[in-house]
This record gives structure tokens, C-alpha cells and sequence, in this order.
């Protein structure tokens, strides 16, 4: 295992903590596209021969994680004109804070679990599953509606980390990927709707129906 | 090869719906592809799985014989009765709706034929983002509300579910060697998996797919959604979405069993099922809302169905005839309850009663509905209810044979004290009163629901018991 | 040959209220088809009586089921009231509920199916067959009892009774279930010792519950107040009695039934005997106090097995016997006055439309048939020589008596001794409730306009209630003519002590004497009235005060007034109204009522508090989905905290 | 035989016992007072008197004092009054005896209630209340007396006679005591009822027959003259020994009923009537020695 997979797994890291921690939505966004491209660029480095497959997934990975979905999401953004604060229910420390110790979890329990001898030293699951937890945390803490698509797509990134370890068996990821980005016109198309009908993106608008 | 028109034929369908212009011919080529899709589902139950379609990917065994019998006959009759409905909701377009219930049942056929876990999780996926656009029909706030959570919750789960797919893969390409996700192979070398990436892998996918049934504390985005679609799509998520949600938690099943973690996944499906009823009973004592009422309701039995796995054996063969009584009773009730919220043009007690006044026939329907899903006979659903309790006390389970019966009653007295509010009294005069009444077009498809709920109680027809048997061998139940 | 007759009576029963459904004409069908039903159900009891038990099977393609009728002399005995009732019952509602009249054709359609599935559940050999058919009755009987769901006190009624009798079948559920583990069969088979005790008691509750015995009683005032008085006749007459014939049918599998179970029945059923008839005595509404008195009797007929099993247990078979025998007859006797009382009851509610005893007075003169009917059915449930009534609590009388003449007996069967005072509460006091009743509906004067235009009610009306009567009497006349029956339901029902004594012998003094007492009692008031004849009418005395109205008339509340105060610790009366002490009182309203203690004064507080309890857990459903999404997350990582140790 | 000597014996006596009591209470009170046979006269005068019917009344208001009359003279074939045995004696015939008054009382009760007076009605209420708590007294003296005789029917229960009175003499004191105060509450004598009072509204059973008149009202004046004797030869009877010849017996029997009717008037002349809501609690005494003459004998 190149010791540059685990470094851009590092920078993947690095970037869960950034979007928790920043207070803009727009760089939040750029962030998610970032780690997307990230991805697009592992499976080069975890794969030695280079084969059309090969170049098929990394490019389709950049096309709409890197790209199509960040966009979509900016310019749900610019339609939605609203401040760009993230205004979190949680403060950016604690978050932080829980994103490290989610981290920190998710390398114990990586420990817990039986790995191939290549990938024992690396990175991967652990970074998978702080990703996971890191999304988890955006969605949980964030009162944008906008901020928890972003939320959704971290933790998409997340099981995407792990699904590089099954490179073999990933004929579907494309697949998977075209699920991912109709899910996400969806909740583009959603969230236009929800601009028209209440003026505004907050969820606590969006807390009617209850008991 | 005729496993796979069983796909094509609603995708041509919804194709087709998309194309035509008219508002007016849509709901009859949505009847017409599930009237063909239900024919030919039959021809191939019958013909047992011989000769269909077969490969590695997609098969018809007989759990999926099973499931895709339920799920083609609910749709065919709420497609009957979408006939009538798009007809009252003619100033909604329906172009879009009619797309996406095609597109809805392609996909749900599409899970009971997967034999590979990710064809199965990109189906699940797709049927949740067909629903997430049913959800929307009514395009009011709530409704996009409810849209809204649904589409976080689901994905989210669906998410999960997706990465304990990849967990069991790569456990099979640590035990086996080759990254193999084909259920055949999985549960026939289950024994090699490593146990750990085996339970993770089902936690997450119980996870996952537990917030598709709607098993609580997933369930949360049930009671919005049910609440806010139009009652057919309730019917169809009570009885489709989550049914194929609950086969994909059995094949899991099946795996994890036979990698000898059988005990463990028991374990946590008892927990789930009696949670789910609890919370359930819980949420609906004293309910004002009859639709949100019976979104409870149904995630009270999604808790009995892994109730049932969760005692196993004998409980296998009354979750799996459950499965059957739930979806057909679930579908008399959404309907039934469709029409009364159209007939009051409100679904809270303050403004609904004396149902059996204004709307007989539907309000009728409801409280049969009410009668059979909480398990009285002469209707199907007391003998799978009966069942998980014979289950659990032949395997010497008191105290869950105990709980299940109190948390019974419990949902009997809410469900009942709700039901009887809307259907027993008299109808407030409101001088802008709904001009919706009970229609032969909106009724026969319920009464036929409801004829099949019976037959299920007085005469279960020897080949569907024997299909239910097999299938319960299937899943190592007796 | 019985069997066959059974289930063509089954079938007719069934059958009858659907013509209904075509078109309003048919409905003159209904009585017709139950009444033939009826008899032939009749003829079928009788030979079942007597005949080897007969078995019908037919295949019932569900788990478990199997269409499984098996008619012996125990099953026919309960069956045969079921079938003259569903007769009288059919007959009587042709015309009190008319076809005019709102919901008649589903009252009829119900009355038949709910009838035919009753002795269908009697008659049921398979327990699966016996569970459906008994939610069947449940359900029917419910939709009978909610009619008339524009009123809300009906709607009340309804909602705990279906709530009540559903809590029954998931008893029931749990009775046949463990039946099912224990003997691994969904026959009534032979219940093994080492379950019967968990058997027994979920029975109890089941069992007790649609008896409606205290104090599981909650549902029953209520339930049979509200419903069309028929069908009050046939639930107070019958179908009540499905818990005793469910308990006597699981007691009959047991052998050798713990003496502690016996203990429980006894003191169960004296407890609801006597409280049964005290908050009888504390109703105004006529249908109300009848209800209760179910209660009372239901009470009694437990009484009596709790005498059968105590005895057994400690191998007294001959007081055993009397104690069964008690209660078995008792069985027919309470269904045959009391759907009696409640179909000339409910001719007087009918001719007058209120249930209030208080507003009614003087009917014996408008409507002379009823007002005998009913007066013969007060004399029979009061237990009075020389109706049917007195028979089987005579028989109950003695086996208490007979249980202190043994020497040194016992604990549990000293505790026999207790029937003799209880009966002897019981019927004292139900001699005052039941003088009240008819004395302030029947006798005196009118109490309101419409009472005073009350006509007799319709022959076919009157018809349906004279085979009641006769059965009163003839069983009141003749017990040695049915000993036989008695003796072939027991040797199912309690085998090892069906031959400890010869009933017939036992009860031929007795009905000598009752003769006797008929004849004289008849003659002398023959005598009287004809040497009376054309004698002067006078206004009411009344010590020489020569204005008395109606209003002036002792009311049935001041009557019992009393007797409630002396059980006040148990009933509390709610009392509205000023006292007036002041010199010259101006015009004031004064009511009382008695709540039922155990309803409104324990459970539904305790209910309601539970229910506020439950509403915290709607905090669950708080409307934000973030929070919706930490339950996912949380859940997930309480899982792999699980999973990974 | 046996049976005409006994009807005749209740059918004549019972007046008497009237009259005793009467002339007790006038002797008492220190007056002459009125004849022995003044009831007899009475019952005469009234047979002989036509009847006025209230308008609202039925057939029931005069199937009260007929059965009120047969009753008690039908309750008397089942005590053993002359020789050792009734001329009906079965087992379970004490039941019989105990519901044959019930269903007395069942009839004069209602017709009291058929005139529709306030007054009947008030009488018929108290009637039954009372009753109500004398009956458990009767059956509790009754089930000590079967433990004692061994024997479920009134001929050998009541002549336990001598050898009850070695065996539980305390026993059957407490029971003759209960059944003695039972006898003055059903019998509506003092304390209970005051019988000589006619427009008080103090009273039970005089105010239930205000409307009756003429032979019918000599029906119920004969009929509880009836009731008094049978009451009285059930406690008679217990004092008695174990009796043999038919005829001594009888006359015994007759001395003793007299006796006690001696007493009751003592008793009436000593006390007045008892505050209505003290009656219960006098009731609940006698039930309780009756109840603990059962005990009694139990051990």
C-alpha cells in the first residue's frame, strides 16, 4: 500500500474536520468537492495496472462527486439566497471536539476487526468510518437544510473509502454512483420547493408534523 | 426469460405514462401494466421457478415467489383504485405520480429478484427516491415537509445499509478470497466468513434496512409521510416498500444464520420487534390524526415480522404469512381511511365523525380493516398473530409471549379508541361539506382487499401454503 | 342425527338476517328462519342430550384448524338455551325493532350470525374453531350493542365492552396456546397437572371477564343497558354464559383441579353475588338493575362450581355433585328469567321510551301480560318457591348445610359453610330490588304523560316471551323431570362425582312440596279475588289525605334508600341537590346516582392516569429530523458496541 | 291425623296468642284490658265487613293477604308441633320453610306498593331492608342446629330436645336468643314495629295494609297471628325435650308458645319502639350470636 493512499486519506480527515469547523456554507460545499475529487484520485493509487475500468471509475467518481453535485449544490445555494452562515444547533468546538473523538472510535474499533494483511497498516477503514461519523455529526448538528445534503454527501464519501478496498467487486459502484447523484437532483429539486413554499431553507420550519 | 418482463413490462409502463400528454388516460396504463404484471406474476408462481428467467444475479426463489405475489396483487389493486382517485384529483397533474408508482413497482420486482446484495441495495435505493416522489403528490407544505424527512431518514439508511453490503463483501473476500456478494455462495460458504465483519455487516444493514421497514427508533419518518400522502401510497408503502424492505432484512438473515451468527441476529430482531410494538402502542393511545394512526400502526407490524424471525422457527412461518395479511389488510385500511379524509376533507378527530353516516361503505371497510389488523377472526391476520404467540411459547419464551400480549392490547385500545371515534356518532353539518361520497370505483378494489384478507383467514388455498411452507424452509423456520 | 340437527339449526340462525341485507321486504324473514333454526337446534339438543356424543368434521384449510364439532351432552346442555333465546329473541325483535326503524337490518343480520357462532363455539371440538367463534360472538355482540352509536352513553358502553372482551381473547389466546404446548394438540384433550395451574388461572381471567363475574364485571351494566333489549335478553342470557361454559369445560379437562382454584371461584362468586344485587338495588334504570343482577347470578352459578371443586378436591363427591348440579341448572334457570325479565322490560321501556324506573309506575294496568311476565320472572330470579329459581339455589343451600354436618372437615371446606348466609343475603336482598322494581314500574300510578298512554305491546311480542314463562314454571314444578338432563351434562362435566347421589331421588320431595304450594297459593288467591269481585273503588286512602298525586309515590331510589346506605362503604352514592331545611322550600332538584365502584372510581383513574403517562412519550415524535437522525446514530453505535463483545 | 291435629291446632292457637300478649301488656299497664278472645272477634267482625279497593290497585294487592295466610298455615306442616316428626318432613324442607315466608313477604310487599300510597310504599321499604338483615340470622341458627342434629330437615333439627342440650346448650341458647329477636322483627312487634300505632309514620307492617279492608284485611290479621304461632313453635319447639306422645306434645307446645308470648308482651310493655336506624345494628347483634352459635358447634 503506497504510503500516498494514506496521506490523501489523511487530508480526507483533515477536510471532515474543516467542514465542521467552518462557519461558511459555501466553503463547506468547495470542502465536500474537494474530498470528492480526493476519492476520485485513490483508486490510482491502490491499483497498480492501469486498465479502462480503472480510468472509467476515477473519472466518473471526479465527474459528480468532484464536480456535478457540488455544482448542483451551489447553485441550489445561489437560488436559495440566504445568508451563508451555517448556523449550527451544536458550537463549532464541541463539534469539533466530537468529530476527534468520533475519530478516535473509529480507529479502536478499526483495530477490533479483522484486516487483510495489505490493508493492516492502513488507513482506510478507520478513515472510512470517522467519515461516516463526521457526516453523521453534520447532519445531526446543522439547521440548514442545504448544510445536511452536505452532511449526507461526507458520509456518502465515507462508504465510498471503504468501497475501494472491494476494487475488484466494484463493477456496480458506477451504479451506485448514478444512485447517489438522483438522489441528490432530488433533494435539489426539494429544496427549490421548500425555498418557494417558506421563503427559507432553516428545518425549523420543517418541524410541523410532530405528536 | 420471463422473470425479467416482470421488470420491463412497469418500466415500459412508466415510459409510457411519461410520454402521454393526457392527464385522463394515465391511471388506465398504470391498470393496464399492473393487471399484465400481476398475470404473468402468476403464471410464473405457479410454474414454481422452473424454467424462468435464471442466472446468478437474478432468480425467483421461492421467498421471492412469495413476496413478489403480495407486492404484484397490492398493486393492482391500488392501481384499480388509483383509477378512480386521479379521477376525483383531476386538477393535480399526475404525470410525474403515475411515473414513479410504474417506476415504484419495476423496482420492488426488482428486489425480489435480486440474488446479488448490491443489485438488491441499488433497487432499495431506487424505490426510495420512486417513493420520495409520491410522497410529494398533494405539493402542499406538509407534504414537502414530509418528503423532506423521509428523503434525509431513507438515504441516510439506505447509506448505511450500503456500506454493511460492502463489510459483507469484504468479509467474503477475506474468507473466501474473491469478493463474492451472490447470496448462494455466501450462505453455502458461510461458514468461512470472519465473524466479526459478519456481525458489523448486519448491524448496519439491519440498521439500514430497519429504517426502511420503519423498525423503531428509525421509524420516525413514518408517521409524516403516511400522514401526508395520499392513502393509496400509504397502501402501498405499508404494504410494498416495506414488505421489500423486510425481504432484503431476510436474506441478510439468511446469510448471517448460516455463518452460524444465527443466535445473535435473533437476539437484536426480538429487541427491534417488541421496540417497534411498544413505541408503537406508546404513540398511538390517544392519536387525534387516523392516517398518522396507522403509520403506527404499520410500524407495529414491521416489530411483529422481526418479532416473529426473532423467535425463529415456528415464528418464521407466521412472520412469513404475515407478510401476506399485513400487506392486503394495510391496504383495506390506507384506502378506506383515503376515503373518509376525502369525504371530511380532514383526518383529525375534531372534525371526523360519523363516518358510517356520510361515507357507509368506506367507513365500513375501515372498521373490518380495524377488526382484522388487530387479530380478530374470521380474518387472515389472527392466524399469523396467533402464530408468533404459539412460536414464542413453544420455544418457552413466556416473557415475550407475555409482553407481545400486552403490547396487543395496548394497541387494540389505541387503535380502537381512534377508529370507533371516526366511524361511530354523528357527522358535523359543515355547510362546506365534501361532495366525495362512497363510489363503486373507490370501493371494489377495497372490498376486494378485504375479500382476500378473509379468504387468508378462512381458506388459505393449498399452493400458497405450500409456497409459504417452502419458504419458511428457505429461512430454516419449520 | 343430533349433530346434523345442530348445524342445520346453525345454519338457519346464521342465515336469517341476510335476506335483510337484499331489500327491506325480506326482512320478514328474519323470525321465520331463526325460529325454525331454533327448533331444530332444539330437537338437536335434545337428542344430544341423551345420544353418544356426535362428531362432524369438515377439512378447514388454516394452522392449526380443523372444522371440528363435536356435540356432547355438556355442549348441548349449554346449547339449548342459546337456541330458545335466539327463538324468543328473533320472534320479539320483528316487531320491537321494525323494519322502519334505523340499523334494523344490520340488528338482524348481527342477532343471527352472533346466535349461530355461539353455539357454534359450544359446539366447537377444535380450540382454534372455539377461539374464532368466540371473537366472533365478541365482535357481533359489539356492533348489536352499538346500534344506536348516535347516543354517546352507547358509544361509552361499547367502547368497554369491545375493550374489556377484547382483553378476554388475548387471555383466551394465551388458554388455548399453552393448552396447545401442554398437550400438543388444538383438540380439548386431557390437560396435564404440571401446566394446569397457569392454565387455570389465565382461564380465570379470560373466562371471568366475559362472564363479567366481580370484579371483572366493568364492561357488563353498561354494555347490557345500551344494547336493543333483545339482544340484552340473549347476552345477559347467554352469552355470558360462554365463560361459564369455557370454565366448566377446562375444569372437565383437569383432573383433580387445585382446591385453592376451588377457593378462588367460591369466594369470587359469593363477593359478586352480593355486591351484584347491592348495586342492583342501587339503579334507576331498569335495564341497569337488571344487569347487574347478571352479575349477582353469575356469581351464584360460580359459587356453585367453587362448591364442586372444593368438595372434589377433598373427596366430598356427594356435596360436589350439589354444588355442580347447582350451578349447571343454575345456568338455564338465570338464562330462561332473566331474558325473561328483559324482553317484558324492555316491552315496558318500549311502550313508555325511557329506562328511567322513576318516571314509569301504574303499567300493570295498561299492559297486564307484560307486567305478569315480569312479575313471574321477579318471583323466579328472587328464588322464590315455586319457580325455577328456588330449585337450584335450593340445591346450593344444601350442599352447604350437608358440608357442616360432616365431621371435622377441612379449612377450604368449612368455608362451604359461608354459601348458606351469602345465599341467603343475596336473595333477601334481590327480593327487595326486584319488589321495587316491578312495584315502581308496574304498580302505583303513572308518573308521566306518556306512561299514562302506554298500550300493551304486540302479540308476537308477547308470544316470544310465554315459552320463557312456562320454562320457569315447569322447571319450577317439575326439577325431578329435568334431573336426568342435569345428570347427563355432569357426567361430562364432573365425572368422578356424576354418581355420588341420585338427583332425581334427591329433588322429588321437593317438587311435591312445590306443587303443593302452587296449587294452595293459587287457589286461595282465586278464592279472594272472586269473593272480592265488584267491590268498591275508592281513591287511595292514603290516612284519610285525599289529594295524592303521582308525583307523592314512593320512587325506586327512595325505596332502596336503605339498603344502599347500609353497603355505603362500598358504593358511595354521588348526591346532587339542596337539602332543604328552611321553612318554606322553594321548588329543587334532587338526584342521586351510585357510580360502579370498581369502574369509575378505580380504573378509569388509573387509566387516564397511565394514558397522561404516555403522552411524554410523544416527545419521541418532536418533529426535528436532525434529532430523528441521532436515534439512527445512536442506535448504530449502541449495535457495534453490542456486536463487538 | 297427624296433619288435621296440627292444622288445627295452628288454624285455632294462633289467635290466642294475640290475645295473651294483649292481656299481658293491659295487665302490665295495670288496665283490665280486652278479652283473650278479641281477636277472634275481630277477624270475625272484618269477614263479615264488605271490601273497598283502591282505584289503582290490581290483582296483585289481593294476592298479598291470600297468600299471606296460606303461607304460614304450609310453613307449619313442616315443624314437628305434635310428636316427633312433621307431617311433611324431607331433607332441605328447613330451606323450603325459610323461602316459603320470603315469598309471603314478596306478595304483601308488592301489594302494598300496588295502591300507590307514599305511606305503603315507606312500610313495604322497610320491610324488605329488614328482612334482609333478620334472614342470615335465621340460616346461621339453622346451620348450628344441623351440626347439631347431624340432620338437613326441621323435624330432627328442631328436636335435638334433650341431647342437643347436653352436647352445645350454650349453642342453642345464643340460637334461641337470635331467633327470639328475629321472631319480634319479622312478626313486626317491639322493638321493632309498634302494632298498636296506626297513623305514625314510625311503622313497617301496619302501614302496609292501611288500604286493605273487609275479609281481606281479616286475611292479614289472621295470617300474622299465623306467622306468630309458627315463629314462636320454632322456639317453643327447641326449648322442648325430644317429645313422644302426639297429643302431650301438642300441649306443651301450646303452654310454651304462650309463655313466650307472656314475654313479648313483657317486652313490649318494657320498651319503646327503637330509633329506625337503630334496628339494623339490633339485627347485626342477632346475626352475629346466631353466627357464633355456628362457630360454636363447629369445634
Amino acid at each position: 500500500m503506497p504510503p500516498i493512499a494514506d496521506s490523501i486519506l489523511i487530508l480526507l480527515l483533515l477536510m471532515n474536520f474543516f467542514i465542521l469547523g467552518t462557519a461558511n456554507l459555501r466553503a463547506a460545499i468547495r470542502a465536500v468537492a474537494l474530498q470528492g475529487l480526493l476519492l476520485s484520485l485513490l483508486p490510482l493509487f491502490v491499483e497498480s495496472t492501469l486498465t479502462f475500468r480503472l480510468v472509467a471509475l476515477v473519472g466518473a467518481t471526479a465527474l459528480i462527486k468532484g464536480m456535478v453535485i457540488p455544482a448542483l449544490l451551489l447553485k441550489a445555494l445561489r437560488d436559495v439566497h440566504i445568508r451563508h452562515e451555517v448556523e449550527p444547533y451544536l458550537g463549532f468546538v464541541p463539534s469539533l471536539f466530537l468529530c476527534g473523538v468520533g475519530t478516535a472510535l473509529a480507529l479502536l474499533f478499526a483495530d477490533s476487526l479483522p484486516l487483510a494483511p495489505a490493508e493492516r497498516a492502513s488507513l482506510f477503514v478507520p478513515a472510512s468510518l470517522a467519515t461516516l461519523l463526521a457526516g453523521f455529526l453534520v447532519l445531526t448538528t446543522r439547521r440548514k437544510a442545504i448544510s445536511q445534503v452536505t452532511g449526507y454527501l461526507v458520509l456518502e464519501n465515507g462508504i465510498y473509502v471503504f468501497g475501494l478496498l472491494l476494487y475488484q467487486a466494484m463493477v456496480v459502484e458506477v451504479g451506485v454512483l448514478l444512485d447517489l447523484l438522483v438522489g441528490i437532483f432530488i433533494m435539489g429539486i426539494v429544496l427549490n420547493h421548500i425555498q418557494r413554499e417558506f421563503s427559507s431553507v432553516d428545518t425549523e420550519r420543517l418541524s410541523r408534523l410532530r405528536e | 426469460m420471463m422473470a425479467v418482463y416482470l421488470i420491463v413490462i412497469p418500466l415500459l409502463g412508466a415510459l409510457a405514462a411519461f410520454l402521454v400528454p393526457a392527464d385522463r388516460v394515465r391511471p388506465w396504463i398504470v391498470a393496464a401494466a399492473a393487471a399484465m404484471h400481476t398475470a404473468l406474476t402468476l403464471v410464473i408462481v405457479r410454474m414454481r421457478g422452473k424454467d424462468v428467467y435464471d442466472s446468478s444475479w437474478l432468480r425467483l426463489d421461492s421467498l421471492g415467489r412469495l413476496v413478489l405475489l403480495v407486492i404484484s396483487i397490492l398493486f393492482l389493486i391500488c392501481a384499480a383504485y388509483c383509477v378512480g382517485y386521479l379521477h376525483v384529483r383531476a386538477n393535480r397533474p399526475n404525470r410525474i405520480f403515475c411515473t414513479a408508482l410504474l417506476g415504484f413497482l419495476g423496482m420492488t420486482t426488482l428486489v425480489t429478484l435480486a440474488q446479488h446484495l448490491t443489485i438488491l441495495w441499488v433497487a432499495m435505493e431506487a424505490t426510495t427516491l420512486a417513493t420520495a416522489v409520491l410522497l410529494y403528490f398533494n405539493q402542499n407544505r406538509r407534504s414537502l415537509e414530509a418528503t423532506w424527512k423521509y428523503l434525509m431518514i431513507g438515504s441516510v439508511g439506505i447509506a448505511l445499509a450500503l456500506l454493511g453490503t460492502l463489510f459483507l463483501a469484504y468479509g467474503a473476500l477475506l474468507g473466501l478470497g474473491e469478493p463474492t456478494l451472490l447470496f448462494p455462495d455466501l450462505v453455502r460458504r458461510a461458514t468461512r466468513l470472519p465473524v466479526p465483519w459478519v456481525r458489523t455487516a448486519f448491524v448496519f444493514l439491519l440498521v439500514g434496512y430497519g429504517t426502511k421497514m420503519g423498525l423503531a427508533p428509525m421509524h420516525t419518518w413514518k408517521p409524516d409521510a403516511y400522514g401526508e400522502a395520499p392513502g393509496v401510497v400509504g397502501a402501498l408503502l405499508a404494504g410494498g416498500l416495506t414488505t421489500s424492505a423486510f425481504l432484503a432484512l431476510l436474506r441478510i438473515y439468511r446469510i448471517v444464520d448460516a455463518a452460524g451468527q444465527g443466535r445473535f441476529a435473533r437476539e437484536l430482531l426480538l429487541f427491534f420487534g417488541l421496540l417497534s410494538m411498544a413505541v408503537a402502542a406508546a404513540l398511538m393511545i390517544g392519536q387525534r390524526d387516523f392516517k398518522r394512526l396507522l403509520a403506527y400502526s404499520s410500524i407495529e407490524h414491521m416489530g411483529i415480522l422481526v418479532l416473529g424471525i426473532g423467535i425463529g422457527g415456528a415464528g418464521i412461518f407466521a412472520a412469513l404469512l404475515h407478510v401476506i395479511n399485513n400487506a392486503f389488510t394495510k391496504g383495506v385500511l390506507f384506502l378506506a381511511a383515503g376515503n373518509i379524509h376525502r369525504a371530511f376533507k380532514s383526518k383529525r378527530l375534531e372534525d371526523v365523525t360519523g363516518a358510517l353516516r356520510r361515507v357507509p361503505l368506506s367507513a365500513g371497510l375501515f372498521v373490518a380493516g380495524f377488526f382484522a389488523i388487530t387479530g380478530s377472526p374470521p380474518f387472515g391476520p389472527f392466524f399469523s398473530e396467533l402464530g408468533v404467540l404459539i412460536a414464542a411459547i413453544g420455544s418457552h419464551r413466556y416473557i415475550v409471549g407475555a409482553l407481545y400480549l400486552l403490547l396487543l392490547a395496548l394497541v387494540f385500545i389505541g387503535m380502537g379508541a381512534t377508529v370507533l371515534a371516526v366511524v361511530l356518532g354523528v357527522p358535523p353539518d359543515d355547510p362546506a361539506g365534501s361532495a366525495f361520497r362512497d363510489s363503486a370505483s373507490k370501493t371494489i378494489p377495497i372490498l376486494a382487499a378485504l375479500g382476500l384478507v378473509l379468504m387468508m383467514g378462512i381458506w388459505i388455498p393449498a399452493p400458497l401454503s405450500a409456497l409459504l411452507h417452502a419458504a419458511a424452509r428457505f429461512l430454516g423456520g419449520s | 342425527m343430533s349433530a346434523t340437527l345442530v348445524l342445520a339449526g346453525i345454519v338457519l340462525c346464521a342465515i336469517s338476517g341476510l335476506p335483510a341485507l337484499a331489500h327491506r321486504r325480506a326482512m320478514l324473514l328474519a323470525a321465520p328462519l331463526i325460529i325454525a333454526g331454533a327448533i331444530a337446534g332444539l330437537a338437536g339438543c335434545a337428542l344430544g342430550l341423551f345420544a353418544a356424543p356426535a362428531i362432524v368434521n369438515f377439512p378447514w384449510p388454516v394452522p392449526g384448524g380443523a372444522f371440528q364439532v363435536r356435540l356432547d351432552a355438556l355442549s348441548a346442555f349449554f346449547a339449548a338455551p342459546v337456541f330458545l333465546l335466539a327463538g324468543a329473541g328473533g320472534l320479539y325483535a320483528e316487531r320491537y325493532w321494525p323494519a322502519t326503524r334505523g340499523g334494523a337490518a344490520s340488528v338482524r343480520m348481527f342477532f343471527g350470525i352472533m346466535t349461530a357462532a355461539l353455539v357454534l363455539m359450544i359446539a366447537a371440538a377444535n380450540t382454534i374453531l372455539f377461539v374464532v367463534t368466540w371473537e366472533i360472538v365478541a365482535v357481533t355482540a359489539f356492533l348489536l350493542v352499538a346500534t344506536e352509536h348516535e347516543l354517546p352513553e352507547t358509544r361509552r358502553a361499547a367502547w368497554i365492552y369491545l375493550v374489556s372482551s377484547h382483553v378476554a381473547t388475548l387471555a383466551l389466546f394465551a388458554v388455548v396456546v399453552l393448552m396447545h404446548a401442554a398437550t400438543g394438540t388444538w383438540t380439548f384433550a386431557p390437560i396435564p397437572s404440571s401446566s394446569a395451574r397457569a392454565v387455570l388461572w389465565l382461564a380465570l381471567i379470560a373466562f371471568g371477564i366475559k362472564a363479567g363475574l366481580m370484579p371483572f364485571h366493568i364492561w357488563l351494566p353498561g354494555a347490557h343497558a345500551s344494547a336493543p333489549s333483545h339482544v340484552s335478553a340473549v347476552m345477559s342470557g347467554v352469552v355470558i354464559k360462554m365463560g361459564i361454559y369455557g370454565l366448566v369445560r377446562v375444569l372437565s379437562l383437569i383432573d383433580g383441579a387445585p382446591s385453592s382454584f376451588g377457593v378462588t371461584l367460591l369466594l369470587a362468586g359469593i363477593a359478586s353475588s352480593i355486591f351484584g344485587v347491592a348495586f342492583a338495588l342501587a339503579q334507576h334504570d331498569l335495564k341497569r338493575l337488571l344487569a347487574y343482577h347478571s352479575i349477582e347470578n353469575i356469581g351464584i352459578i360460580v359459587t356453585g362450581l367453587g362448591i364442586g371443586l372444593v368438595a372434589q378436591s377433598h373427596n366430598m363427591p356427594s356435596i360436589a355433585l350439589l354444588g355442580y348440579a347447582g350451578a349447571l341448572l343454575h345456568v338455564w334457570n338465570h338464562s330462561l328469567f332473566k331474558s325473561l325479565l328483559f324482553l317484558s322490560g324492555g316491552a315496558a321501556i318500549h311502550a313508555v321510551h325511557t329506562r328511567e324506573m322513576d318516571r314509569m309506575g301504574g303499567l300493570a294496568r295498561r299492559m297486564p301480560a307484560t307486567a305478569a311476565a315480569f312479575l313471574a320472572g321477579a318471583a323466579a330470579i328472587t328464588g322464590l318457591p315455586p319457580l325455577n329459581g328456588f330449585i337450584s339455589e335450593w340445591l346450593l343451600y344444601l350442599a352447604g348445610f350437608a358440608a357442616i354436618t360432616r365431621p371435622a372437615a377441612a379449612a377450604p371446606v368449612l368455608l362451604l359453610i359461608l354459601v348458606v348466609p351469602a345465599l341467603a343475603l343475596t336473595g333477601a336482598l334481590a327480593l327487595a330490588c326486584f319488589v321495587k322494581a316491578f312495584g315502581t314500574v308496574f304498580l302505583g300510578v303513572p308518573r308521566s304523560e306518556v306512561v299514562a298512554h302506554a298500550h300493551e305491546v304486540p302479540p308476537s311480542m308477547r308470544a316470544a316471551m310465554a315459552p320463557l314463562l312456562f320454562a320457569c314454571v315447569f322447571i319450577g314444578l317439575a326439577p325431578a323431570a329435568v334431573a336426568p338432563l342435569l345428570g347427563r351434562a355432569l357426567q361430562i362435566a364432573a365425572p368422578r362425582v356424576a354418581g355420588a347421589a341420585n338427583l332425581t331421588d334427591l329433588l322429588q320431595p321437593i317438587q311435591t312440596a312445590a306443587v303443593i304450594v302452587a296449587g294452595v297459593c293459587a287457589i286461595a288467591v282465586v278464592l279472594l279475588l272472586a269473593a272480592t269481585r265488584g267491590a268498591r273503588r275508592a281513591v287511595t286512602w292514603d290516612c284519610g289525605y285525599n289529594e295524592p298525586t303521582a308525583r307523592m309515590q314512593y320512587t325506586s331510589s327512595s325505596f332502596a334508600r336503605g339498603l344502599v346506605a347500609f353497603f355505603g362503604w362500598a358504593m358511595p352514592a354521588e348526591v346532587h341537590g339542596p337539602r332543604a331545611f328552611e321553612l318554606f322550600p322553594g321548588a329543587a332538584k334532587f338526584e342521586s346516582h351510585v357510580p360502579d365502584t370498581v369502574l369509575e372510581r378505580a380504573l378509569l383513574p388509573s387509566l387516564s392516569r397511565g394514558e397522561r403517562l404516555l403522552g411524554y412519550a410523544r416527545a419521541i415524535q418532536s418533529g426535528r429530523v436532525q434529532l430523528y437522525l441521532l436515534y439512527v446514530v445512536l442506535t448504530l453505535l449502541a449495535l457495534l458496541a453490542w456486536s463487538a463483545q | 291425623m297427624n296433619v288435621l291435629a296440627q292444622l288445627l291446632l295452628v288454624l285455632l292457637a294462633s289467635p290466642l296468642v294475640l290475645g295473651v300478649i294483649n292481656r299481658t301488656k293491659a295487665r302490665v299497664a295495670g288496665r283490665r284490658g280486652q278479652p283473650l278472645l278479641q281477636a277472634y272477634f275481630d277477624l270475625l267482625k272484618l269477614l263479615r265487613k264488605r271490601t273497598v279497593l283502591s282505584t289503582t290497585t290490581t290483582w296483585v294487592f289481593l294476592a298479598g293477604p291470600a297468600v299471606a295466610v296460606v303461607v304460614p298455615i304450609l310453613a307449619s306442616l313442616l315443624v314437628p308441633l305434635a310428636g316427633p316428626r312433621a307431617p311433611v318432613a324431607f331433607t332441605g324442607d328447613l330451606i323450603l320453610f325459610i323461602y316459603l315466608f320470603a315469598l309471603a313477604r314478596f306478595l304483601t310487599t308488592t301489594a302494598a306498593l300496588d295502591t300507590g300510597s307514599a305511606f305503603e310504599g315507606m312500610g313495604a321499604a322497610r320491610e324488605v331492608t329488614f328482612a334482609a338483615l333478620a334472614e342470615p340470622a335465621l340460616f346461621f341458627g339453622m346451620l348450628a342446629l344441623a351440626r347439631i342434629s347431624g340432620s338437613l330437615s326441621l323435624s330432627s333439627m328442631l328436636t335435638v330436645g334433650g341431647a342437643g342440650w347436653h352436647r352445645a346448650s350454650a349453642a342453642l341458647v345464643l340460637v334461641i336468643a337470635s331467633w327470639f329477636i328475629v321472631l319480634l322483627a319479622e312478626n313486626s312487634r317491639l322493638p321493632f314495629d309498634d302494632p298498636n300505632t296506626h297513623l305514625e309514620l314510625t311503622m313497617i307492617h301496619e302501614v302496609m295494609v292501611l288500604d286493605h279492608s273487609g275479609p281481606a284485611f281479616g286475611l292479614i290479621l289472621y295470617g300474622s297471628a299465623l306467622k306468630l304461632f309458627v315463629f314462636s313453635s320454632l322456639v317453643a319447639r327447641l326449648l322442648l325435650p325430644r317429645g313422644g306422645s302426639p297429643l302431650i306434645d301438642a300441649a306443651a307446645l301450646l303452654a310454651v308458645v304462650l309463655l313466650i308470648a307472656i314475654v313479648i308482651g313483657l317486652v313490649e310493655s318494657g320498651m319503646a319502639r327503637l330509633r329506625l336506624v337503630r334496628i339494623p345494628q339490633l339485627l347485626i347483634t342477632a346475626t352475629l350470636a346466631a353466627g357464633f352459635a355456628a362457630v360454636l358447634v363447629l369445634r
